[in-house]
């Protein structure tokens, strides 16, 4: 850079590279302690075992397909949820009950997700336990609506606001030649701001992978690998918060932290991907 | 802050000095208190916490400069978090190994007796098992209650976490070290296991006697019946010391706090709670 | 009509992100004179504007070749050189833009604005100074009663005449006009053309226009500049002479 | 008729997933309101200590929220002291200074901290008290002082990219104004481009502040207990409302202990609900108001 350095320009260099010097502390802190696993190429075994810590196996399997299938589940959920949610703020509701839709929307997303699973644990529980007819009512099933609920305010947002930056002339084109709002949703503002949806998506999940309280209260924290929704399991964020370890060189230490690399790892391609999509579709156009 | 408890330091001796009379425990336990500050630190085993945090009121009311915080967690927890020397005082519902007590130099003190019983939904129909019948439940061999002669409805089992020293107690006395089914569902405390049996029909599940109120029925194993009686002569085999440890030998507030545990006021606030005292 | 010369350009040249958009452009501008400007947009006209107060500097990726001198404080100095700092060059070479653009401050701090750049504080010389700036700009009896309103409240002409207050209350020595009446109406355009004319004895003036009646009303020189080359200079401009007399 | 079918079915299939959503949202807060409604009051917040008594710190509150509250207010302004200078400078540095391939590393950096999920920072800051623990001084411990720490690096990200993005969508004339008046870089910044952003900035530190207010994940892995009264210093551990929400879930020993969970769930949502009002109308109005104040 050709320009003068000043004083107070190294004072926020200073700030910017703390803020990256801490994030990548998280990273190397995770590293450093599940480095001896990964060495000694127990990483597969980990990977591929199930947790049994007093038979001497710390296997985070169960754990791992517990928090991708809860994260699937409630996209799965989600999504549809969230993209008629936003077709009807953005093009199908008459403009009062819009404002007041997407108000509601931005509140819940500030709902703590506490609460949220607090209010499920003596509400849906109970009910799933009498769906069910068997279990304890504390399973994937359970969990993943309420996941779903926390993810779909963030997901509508984001649509509402791709479908926004569709430019007017096109959707008054569509006005000007009779279509009605759902044909100016489906043919125009679709095609048009599906980047921002996908993106959206992907957040969604990304914030579904890494809640903690919801899966931890509702899931039901069973340490096998469950072979139906209907059954109790434990995702990887619950398991860090209850495999309580105080040893740097326990097994139990080092297996929480290779959860906690897992998680990191998957949250740093998820924002590559956002990135690479973000920068590929503002190339083309 | 700081400042403000210096201020009224002098008022509240004196405020709290009268209360404390009437909170039912003994001037002459709190004796000792007088005069001290700092914070202390507990965590571990969650039956221990309605006694701790009984305790921690009366002392707080007798002297507000001592800080008391109170944690769960588990009791394995409270052996490691104490041996690594993260809090003063730990609460185990386990003995601690002679591994765990060699490697930190633990010193235990057993205050309370308490029986692990096995609880079901007061609706539930079966009134007893046998120890062999209980070890093929939690195994998973005997999974619908229609087999014990109950409805014809599948079993749930629930089990606490690795850290609970209930657990550890039950599956070493209750279960002979049996397996415990993976499919069990995992609940993370005392209060937790009541509520969940308490909320389902059919549900199995094993807590602390002195958590055992008119939510859950208490069901027989081989044929006598978990409560304070059988448990203080006992005749109920599945029962444990509540212990609470230190690392080396305790000083200060933890020497105190545990003191006052085993003084007659302390016993006092095991017995409400419904423990067995030691003394 | 004999008079030094202010500004010299030789070989100016300017690139933006590798692409070259001024191509050797060698300039006199004569001192305490209207110098205009013009050419079509796009052209380079204000990119030229803005080496003469180093605000490219601001602009990402911009790079700079070939000599700009000026006259400064009696003294010709070389403005590309980093001896000379980019504040003190910007104090002496005032600058209004195409758009009014009032700070989104009240209007006597608009005005005060530069004042408290340069770090003078003394309360009654800055309200002299704010007088003075707005009466010479004629907006002082428009706005003396509310000149704790926001700026932007202002009309176009006003918030125009505004912005030429604040280039003015330092008394710079050039000033630079980038379209200064294009986005204003005939009648509030008038006004800062006459403006402009009263100023030449105080500083030197240099406006891109492209208004070719504005030229010849108010310039007494004039460069076209096309695609980022120097195309003629014709001097047969009036001056405002004719306008004077009338 | 194929074509009429499927816009007819998702027009229906939209106000479908309206509908849920409301009436999910409103079951949730009924509920809620049901189950906790009748213990809101003073009793709620100081249990049987007179409220005066406990504000004037000159009894410590049991059986009531009062600690919860003050924990959770305390972790709010110890995270907020540290994150906002660090974030906010940080935010200046990347749309004022920060060029190129640097900035474009610094951004994806940021980006996977705002993407690291609540735990995971939680599971640092636990590492890093027992490193301290371990290799420093036997009196560390979880605490209030780490667990502001590790909320600050959960916000942070946040923070910096709220003011990158406000001072980034200034108008570039309104940049050009000050420099061409003779501003240097930092007379810019604090003169026009900050005043010019602060409604953006206000309300992305409101947004933070509601992070930290609800962030259970953190504080339960760094130093948040079921019961410790007021938090003395930075070094102790204290109670936060969160926490003692998915303490009572858990461990609640009979009705009222319940409702008092109940209680406190109602309070943390006012409370967010709150400081995201705030912050929306902040957007909307703190310009405004500091220009005609």
């Amino acid at each position: 850079m050709d320009r003068p350095h000043s004083f107070t320009e190294y004072i926020f260099l200073t700030a910017a590279v703390c803020s990256g010097l801490l994030t990548a502390a998280v990273f190397l802190f995770l590293l450093i302690f599940s480095l001896p696993l990964l060495q000694n190429g127990e990483l597969t075994d980990l990977l591929l075992s199930s947790w049994a810590p007093d038979k001497g196996m710390y296997g985070i399997y169960p754990m791992l397909m517990a928090s991708l299938t809860l994260a699937c589940l409630s996209l799965v959920i989600s999504f549809p949820l969230s993209l008629g949610c936003s077709f009807v703020i953005s093009a199908l509701a008459p403009a009062r009950l819009r404002r007041f839709l997407l108000s509601m929307v931005r509140l819940m997303t500030g709902i703590p997700t506490v609460v949220y699973s607090f209010a499920a644990l003596f509400l849906l529980v109970p009910f799933m336990r009498n769906i069910l007819g068997h279990g304890s009512g504390m399973s994937i099933l359970t969990a993943a609506p309420v996941l779903a609920l926390l993810i779909a305010p963030t997901m509508i947002i984001f649509f509402v606001g791709s479908f926004e930056k569709v430019p007017l002339s096109a959707t008054l084109a569509v006005d000007a030649l009779g279509g009605n709002p759902i044909q100016k949703l489906l043919y125009v503002m679709i095609p048009q701001a599906w980047p921002g949806i996908i993106n959206g998506v992907l957040l969604g999940f990304g914030r579904a992978m890494g809640d903690t309280m919801i899966s931890l209260m509702l899931a039901g924290n069973s340490v096998s690998a469950f072979n139906s929704l209907s059954q109790s399991a434990r995702s990887l964020t619950a398991h860090i918060a209850l495999v309580m370890a105080f040893d740097f060189d326990s097994m139990e230490f080092k297996s929480i932290f290779v959860c906690g690399l897992l998680l990191y790892i998957f949250t740093a391609i998820l924002m590559l991907l956002l990135r690479m999509s973000t920068l590929c579709l503002s190339g083309k156009r | 802050m700081k400042n403000r408890f210096h201020l009224f330091s002098l008022i509240c001796a004196t405020l709290v000095l009268l209360l404390s009379s009437s909170s039912g425990a003994l001037a002459s336990d709190l004796a000792p208190f007088t005069g001290q500050q700092g914070s202390l630190r507990i965590a571990g085993g969650t039956a221990h916490i309605s006694v701790m945090k009984e305790a921690a009121k009366q002392i707080i009311q007798s002297n507000p400069k001592i800080q008391i915080s109170i944690a769960g967690g588990g009791s394995g927890l409270g052996i490691k978090q104490a041996g690594e020397g993260l809090i003063d005082i730990g609460n185990s519902g386990r003995k601690a190994t002679d591994e765990e007590i060699s490697k930190y130099d633990l010193k235990l003190f057993k205050w309370a007796i308490d029986g692990v019983g096995v609880v079901v939904h007061p609706e539930n129909s079966v009134k007893g098992l046998s120890s062999v019948q209980l070890q093929d439940i939690y195994v998973g061999k005997i999974s619908n209650w229609q087999e014990l002669g109950g409805a014809d409805r599948q079993i749930n089992l629930y089990t606490r976490d690795e850290a609970s020293g209930t657990r550890e107690v039950f599956w070493k006395k209750g279960l002979n070290k049996g397996d415990i089914s993976a499919k069990a569902n995992v609940v993370v405390s005392n209060g937790a296991m009541k509520t969940a049996v308490a909320g389902d029909p059919f549900a199995i599940g094993y807590i602390s006697v002195g958590h055992m109120d008119q939510s859950v029925t208490p069901l027989a194993l081989d044929g006598v019946l978990p409560n304070l009686d059988t448990v203080r002569s006992g005749e109920y085999r599945v029962s444990r010391g509540l212990y609470s440890l230190s690392k080396g030998e305790p000083s200060g507030l933890a020497k105190l706090f545990l003191d006052f545990i085993l003084s007659p006021s302390g016993q006092q606030i095991v017995a409400e709670n419904g423990f067995i005292p030691v003394r | 009509m004999v008079s030094s010369t202010k500004i010299r350009t030789q070989d100016l040249c300017f690139y933006y992100h590798r692409q070259q958009v001024l191509h050797d452009i060698s300039l006199d501008f004569p001192a305490h004179q209207i110098t205009a400007i013009s050419g079509p947009s796009g052209s380079g006209k204000s990119t030229f504007l803005m080496i003469l107060n180093r605000l490219w500097e601001e602009i990402e990726g911009c790079s700079i070749s070939g000599n700009v001198a000026m006259e400064l404080d009696g003294e010709l100095q070389d403005i590309t050189s980093r001896a000379l700092s980019a504040r003190i060059l910007r104090r002496k070479v005032g600058m209004v833009f195409q758009q009014p653009n009032p700070l989104p401050m009240s209007i006597f701090k608009n005005i005060a604005f530069p004042l408290r750049l340069a770090s003078i504080t003394d309360k009654n010389q800055v309200r002299h100074a704010v007088e003075n700036a707005l009466r010479q700009v004629q907006l002082w009896d428009e706005v003396k009663e509310r000149l704790n309103d926001d700026g932007r409240l202002l009309s176009g002409g006003q918030q125009q005449r505004l912005c030429l207050a604040r280039a003015l209350i330092l008394r710079p020595e050039v000033l630079l006009l980038d379209e200064p009446t294009s986005s204003l109406d005939p009648e509030a355009s008038a006004a800062i053309e006459e403006l402009l004319l009263s100023l030449k004895s105080q500083c030197t003036l240099i406006m891109v226009s492209h208004y070719q009646d504005q030229i010849q009303r108010i310039a007494d020189l004039r460069f076209e500049i096309r695609e980022g080359r120097f195309i003629s200079s014709r001097s047969d401009c009036d001056g405002g002479n004719a306008r004077r007399q009338t | 008729m194929i074509r009429r079918l499927i816009e007819g079915s998702l027009i229906l299939f939209s106000w479908a997933a309206g509908l849920l959503l409301t009436l999910a949202f409103l079951t949730l807060v009924g509920f809620l309101l049901q189950k906790g409604g009748t213990s809101l009051g003073v009793n709620l917040i100081f249990g049987d200590t007179a409220p005066l008594d406990a504000l004037l710190l000159r009894q410590q509150v049991f059986d009531g929220l009062f600690p919860a509250i003050i924990g959770t207010l305390l972790l709010i302004a110890g995270s907020m002291l540290i994150a906002i200078p660090l974030g906010i400078a940080a935010g200046i540095y990347m749309a004022e200074y920060c060029r190129g391939r640097v900035k474009t590393f610094f951004s994806l950096l940021f980006d996977i901290l705002a993407g690291v999920p609540s735990i995971i920072v939680g599971l640092a800051g636990l590492s890093l008290t027992i490193f301290l623990h371990r290799s420093f001084s036997a009196q560390i411990s979880t605490s209030l002082l780490i667990s502001c720490l590790s909320l600050a690096l959960l916000v942070l990200p946040y923070l910096i990219r709220t003011t990158q993005t406000a001072l980034e969508s200034i108008d570039p004339l309104i940049r050009m104004t000050a420099p061409a008046l003779g501003a240097s870089r930092l007379q810019n910044i604090i003169r026009v481009l900050l005043p010019n952003s602060i409604s953006e900035i206000g309300s992305g530190i409101i947004l933070a502040t509601g992070r930290c207010a609800e962030d259970t994940a953190v504080i339960m892995l760094t130093g948040a207990v079921a019961s410790a009264g007021l938090p003395r210093s930075i070094f102790s551990q204290y109670e936060a409302l969160p926490f003692y929400i998915y303490y009572i879930s858990s461990q609640y020993s009979g009705p009222d202990e319940l409702r008092r969970g109940f209680g406190a769930a109602i309070l943390l949502i006012l409370l967010c609900a709150g400081l995201l009002l705030t912050a929306l109308w902040m957007q909307r109005r703190l310009k405004t108001i500091l220009l005609y104040r």
